[in-house]
């Protein structure tokens, strides 16, 4: 594997030194050197947090910006941020309105964020949670709460963004982040494997001419390993899915094709024709797209798609102005 | 009674750290078999930090597990970091007011350290983590107490079931953590946080009981 | 190679569908099917286009919108666009006060161009060309005109597209179009090949612990295969083949470092972080940054890094608004 | 005079496209040598276009010509649609306003034909290119017909002269095209586009060779 790095065990480091020269304008460092907060001055209301490992860019630091999320806790690679990098996240979010810690439901991002909840309360600081489980393949529907987070998490912080660039209260931003999530599914199809830098080799493997349906962000495993059929087919094996969990006839709904990392941009603009067109046979429309690499994993090939049912409100927060790195909405 | 001056002990917690460390490859080989290799990663980078923080100045048993939770909770993402990390701390939390550490000492440690990482991680014995080996231990540690066992005794009888406990996971199905995904793929090969889990408790048991026999180092 | 596709020979068709379902407040197709044009309604001004081969997106198709280009012609993967195809381009583009057509230095792009160009005369549209050889890697300065046109032609069409939006003549944005790749370097470095689709394998190789400084965008050779340096060394190794080919001191600059495809974006990042470092050593100073996969080569691994020299009138059509799949900029 | 009518020569288009269509993997492989291995794949797809295209009507040379020089021009991108497609736009229209072909009709339309290559690819003998057959080829015509040999002679002229200008690109060194950056490596293999155009003349040739011997078929 023919890296752009330095030394494996501080590309974390490295990574973030350059995100920052990159993009002064947009992310300011903080005292703790693993968290980020959003440039400019802090407007009087409620913070947004999320944090995660890294190796997911434009995940998770990508998505901190005007409209977005607030501060964010960066991890390593495919591992979850420290208790106390949470902790230091939220600190810098609280402006005396509370904290909404919106992030995905792992184990160690589960421990860390209940730690640092902890310590936050001690020094006054009230931080609600939503965590995300928008992955299908990742439990049945009857065990939802164990349901990995990926790359619906985009949408549940645009809408708590937007809600609280809005003006709304805790309980106002925990709600429309919750019911972003709520109304999200999403579904990933694995066609090859990634190497965390500082292990040097992939830890999982998928072999050339087979897929895996419903694979992890970090190579966890799926409902299935298939043969790799065309993307006419993948689209409907994904569709499925997700419409089986929760269905959308005759409403509208926000997609999001995000490429796990190495997949080339035609393939997901490929994808994202068959879906779209699937869709609309079902009488879905289609109202916010996003296609791109949005929520990857290191080099890994493959696709995810995301749904999102929208009503009103949730149409009204997607819409709403936004910039980031991994995402920009230039408002209406 | 046969107590250990917890100044006496401070070392063990570089003996700990050095073990772990040592042990890099060996808790990474068995995450590899049902999770993603990177426990002897993880691990050892916490304990590595421990080793360099905690330097060449004196400190006593209370003080360096207090640095091992600091620097685990404050550097060491992850699982292993809030759930090692909170059982280092508040063992250390325990040893608070104290200058020696007994039996009944050890125990009530013992108790406050495990009662941390269920907290926090909600696994049961059978679920095949570390508890499975954390547990039993400290059970086997206080059924000898309340036989009347001394210290040592009650420690050779924790390192005995970490042993067990370790060994027994390879029965055991994952219901928790990354392993959990693969089910029954999960049985017939040892869990990693239950090998670090008994090479610390047999570290720790090995230095206090150096020292209860007057041989400490 | 496990791929996104249905057909492999009709991915360029198949990823154009998904494309127009994905944008229609964009990208609005034409009668050649082969050729898309910016959606909305058509001011009276020059008309910007480009067109290239098909795998390198976001490029080409990524840069058209507003601010930037307004009709591009779509190649297979890795071929350029046909004559016909750039004809209808020109013709969709032009509202009678010409059209500036700014490509790369490709053989057949520039015979499809050269056709082109002829073709549009006889509908008596006026057609002036700026042909993209940033690549310093590609032939020695003496053979510039040798030169391929890779990553630095982003800057070239947001130059372009910006002075053609403030309503400059055909000359004027000709003029800006070629001040702005004049001032631009680039260079790439490839760490592994990539595959089209129709081939179905890689037509060059890059071996595992070596990589090919100064690839083309196609895999074409470079000037030196080298083991695997630190990324602190790789910018090195850029910088200097691009500043001893334009020396940048005390000057402030674009830079864009992009992606091949399959590189995570945070290797970019912590490339970028010393490209901007070494800049600044030697007080030369970003002033616009851009880090992501901006051009790129199908899956193929590496990294290209682009610098362009800025006056007052680049730093000011780089600034202005523009939106478009690959790049959006939202004015001040 | 030899002549051949327009009308009765207008299959020999089926023969080229057919040719190329059943050349394509020798193509590519000759092309994967030294370029990226699509030639075959350019070609082939635009000449089983000209297939589909010509369909069953009826037509002539001139209008054969045509429709793969538009059908290049319009469906194949790369270098090879405007090299090849204007080549046979320009040779359609050297025969406007002809029904028959002699042997000065035929030169006057390789040269139209040769001449929009140069113009448009600016490429010289000795670049190995195409036009290491092309010239050599066209050049052996015009001597032949030059010392009075009539057309059937000249065309073999021509063949002979195609099939030595392919071989000749062996010993070339690539100076224009994907080829050229590989600079002495690309010396001691031929060059694709100089096969293709071997095999497009060597066609021809032999095509209008059967009907001047009045065995058209
Ligand atoms: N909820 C939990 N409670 C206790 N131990 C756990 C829990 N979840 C996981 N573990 C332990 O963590 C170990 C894996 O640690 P490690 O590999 O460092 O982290 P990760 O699984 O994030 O890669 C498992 O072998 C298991 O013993
Ligand atoms: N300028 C030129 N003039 C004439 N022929 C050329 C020129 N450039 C390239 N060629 C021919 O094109 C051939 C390669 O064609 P092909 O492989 O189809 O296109 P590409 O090089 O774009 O992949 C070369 O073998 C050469 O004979
Ligand atoms: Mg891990
Ligand atoms: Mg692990
Ligand atoms: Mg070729
Ligand atoms: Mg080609």
């Amino acid at each position: 594997m023919n890296r752009v790095i330095n030394d494996p065990n501080q590309v974390t480091e490295d990574s973030l030194a350059g995100v920052l020269r990159a993009h002064p304008d947009l992310l300011t460092a903080t005292d703790h050197p693993r968290v980020l907060r959003c440039a400019g001055p802090a407007t009087s209301r409620v913070g947004v947090v999320t944090g995660g490992g890294s190796g997911h860019e434009p995940a998770f630091l990508g998505y901190v910006g005007p409209g977005l999320v607030d501060a964010v806790a960066v991890g390593e690679v495919f591992a979850s941020p420290t208790a106390k990098s949470f902790h230091a996240a939220f600190r810098e979010a609280d402006r005396g309105q509370g904290v909404a810690c919106l992030y995905g439901n792992y184990a160690g991002d589960n421990m860390n964020v209940k730690m640092a909840v902890k310590l936050a309360a001690k020094d006054g600081i009230q931080v609600e949670t939503v965590v995300a489980n928008d992955d299908v393949a990742s439990a049945p529907a009857d065990e939802a709460d164990r349901r990995r987070g990926v790359a619906g998490e985009i949408l549940m912080w645009k809408a708590g963004g937007a809600r609280a660039a809005e003006g709304a209260d805790l309980d106002g931003v925990i709600a429309a982040s919750r019911k972003a999530i709520d109304n999200t599914r999403s579904i990933g199809i694995g066609l090859s494997a990634c190497t965390i830098p500082a292990n040097g080799k992939p830890n999982f493997s998928i072999e050339t001419g087979t897929m895996e349906v419903g694979i992890g962000h970090h190579g966890e495993h799926g409902i299935a390993v298939l043969p790799v059929a065309p993307a006419r087919e993948m689209a409907g094996i994904m569709l499925e899915k997700i419409l089986a969990d929760l269905p959308f006839d005759g409403e509208e709904v926000a997609v999001l094709v995000s490429g796990l990392g190495a997949t080339p941009l035609m393939e997901l603009y490929l994808l994202y024709g068959h879906v779209d067109e699937m869709l609309r046979a079902r009488n879905v429309t289609p109202r916010h797209r996003f296609v791109g690499n949005y929520f990857t994993s290191l080099e890994m090939m493959g696709v995810s798609v995301t749904l999102c049912r929208l009503d009103g409100e949730l149409d009204r927060l997607l819409r709403a102005p936004a910039r980031s790195i991994g995402l920009t909405v230039a408002g209406s | 009674m046969q107590t250990i001056s917890l100044g006496d002990a401070g070392p063990i917690t570089l003996d700990i750290a050095r073990a772990v460390v040592e042990a890099q490859d060996h808790l990474s080989a068995i995450d590899a078999a049902t999770g993603d290799g990177d426990h002897g990663i993880n691990m050892a980078k916490g304990f590595r930090l421990v080793l360099e923080r905690l330097g060449d100045r004196p400190f006593d048993l209370r003080q360096g597990f207090a640095t091992i939770g600091d620097t685990l909770l404050g550097d060491i993402g992850g699982s292993m970091g809030p759930l090692y990390g909170s059982f280092f701390t508040e063992m250390s939390e325990a040893l608070n007011g104290r200058d020696t550490l007994d039996r009944d000492g050890f125990l009530a440690m013992l108790r406050a350290g495990e009662a941390a990482i269920v907290d926090l991680g909600e696994a049961k014995v059978g679920d095949k983590t570390l508890i499975d080996v954390l547990t039993p231990s400290r059970q086997a540690f206080e059924r000898a107490a309340g036989s009347g066992a001394d210290f040592a005794a009650c420690l050779a009888a924790l390192r005995g079931a970490a042993a067990d406990g370790l060994e027994a996971t390879r029965d055991l199905v994952a219901r928790l953590g990354r392993a959990s995904r693969l089910g029954e793929r999960s049985r017939g090969v040892l869990d990693a946080g239950a090998a670090s889990c008994e090479l610390i408790l047999r570290t720790l048991a090995d230095g206090l009981t150096r020292h209860l026999a007057g041989q400490p180092g």
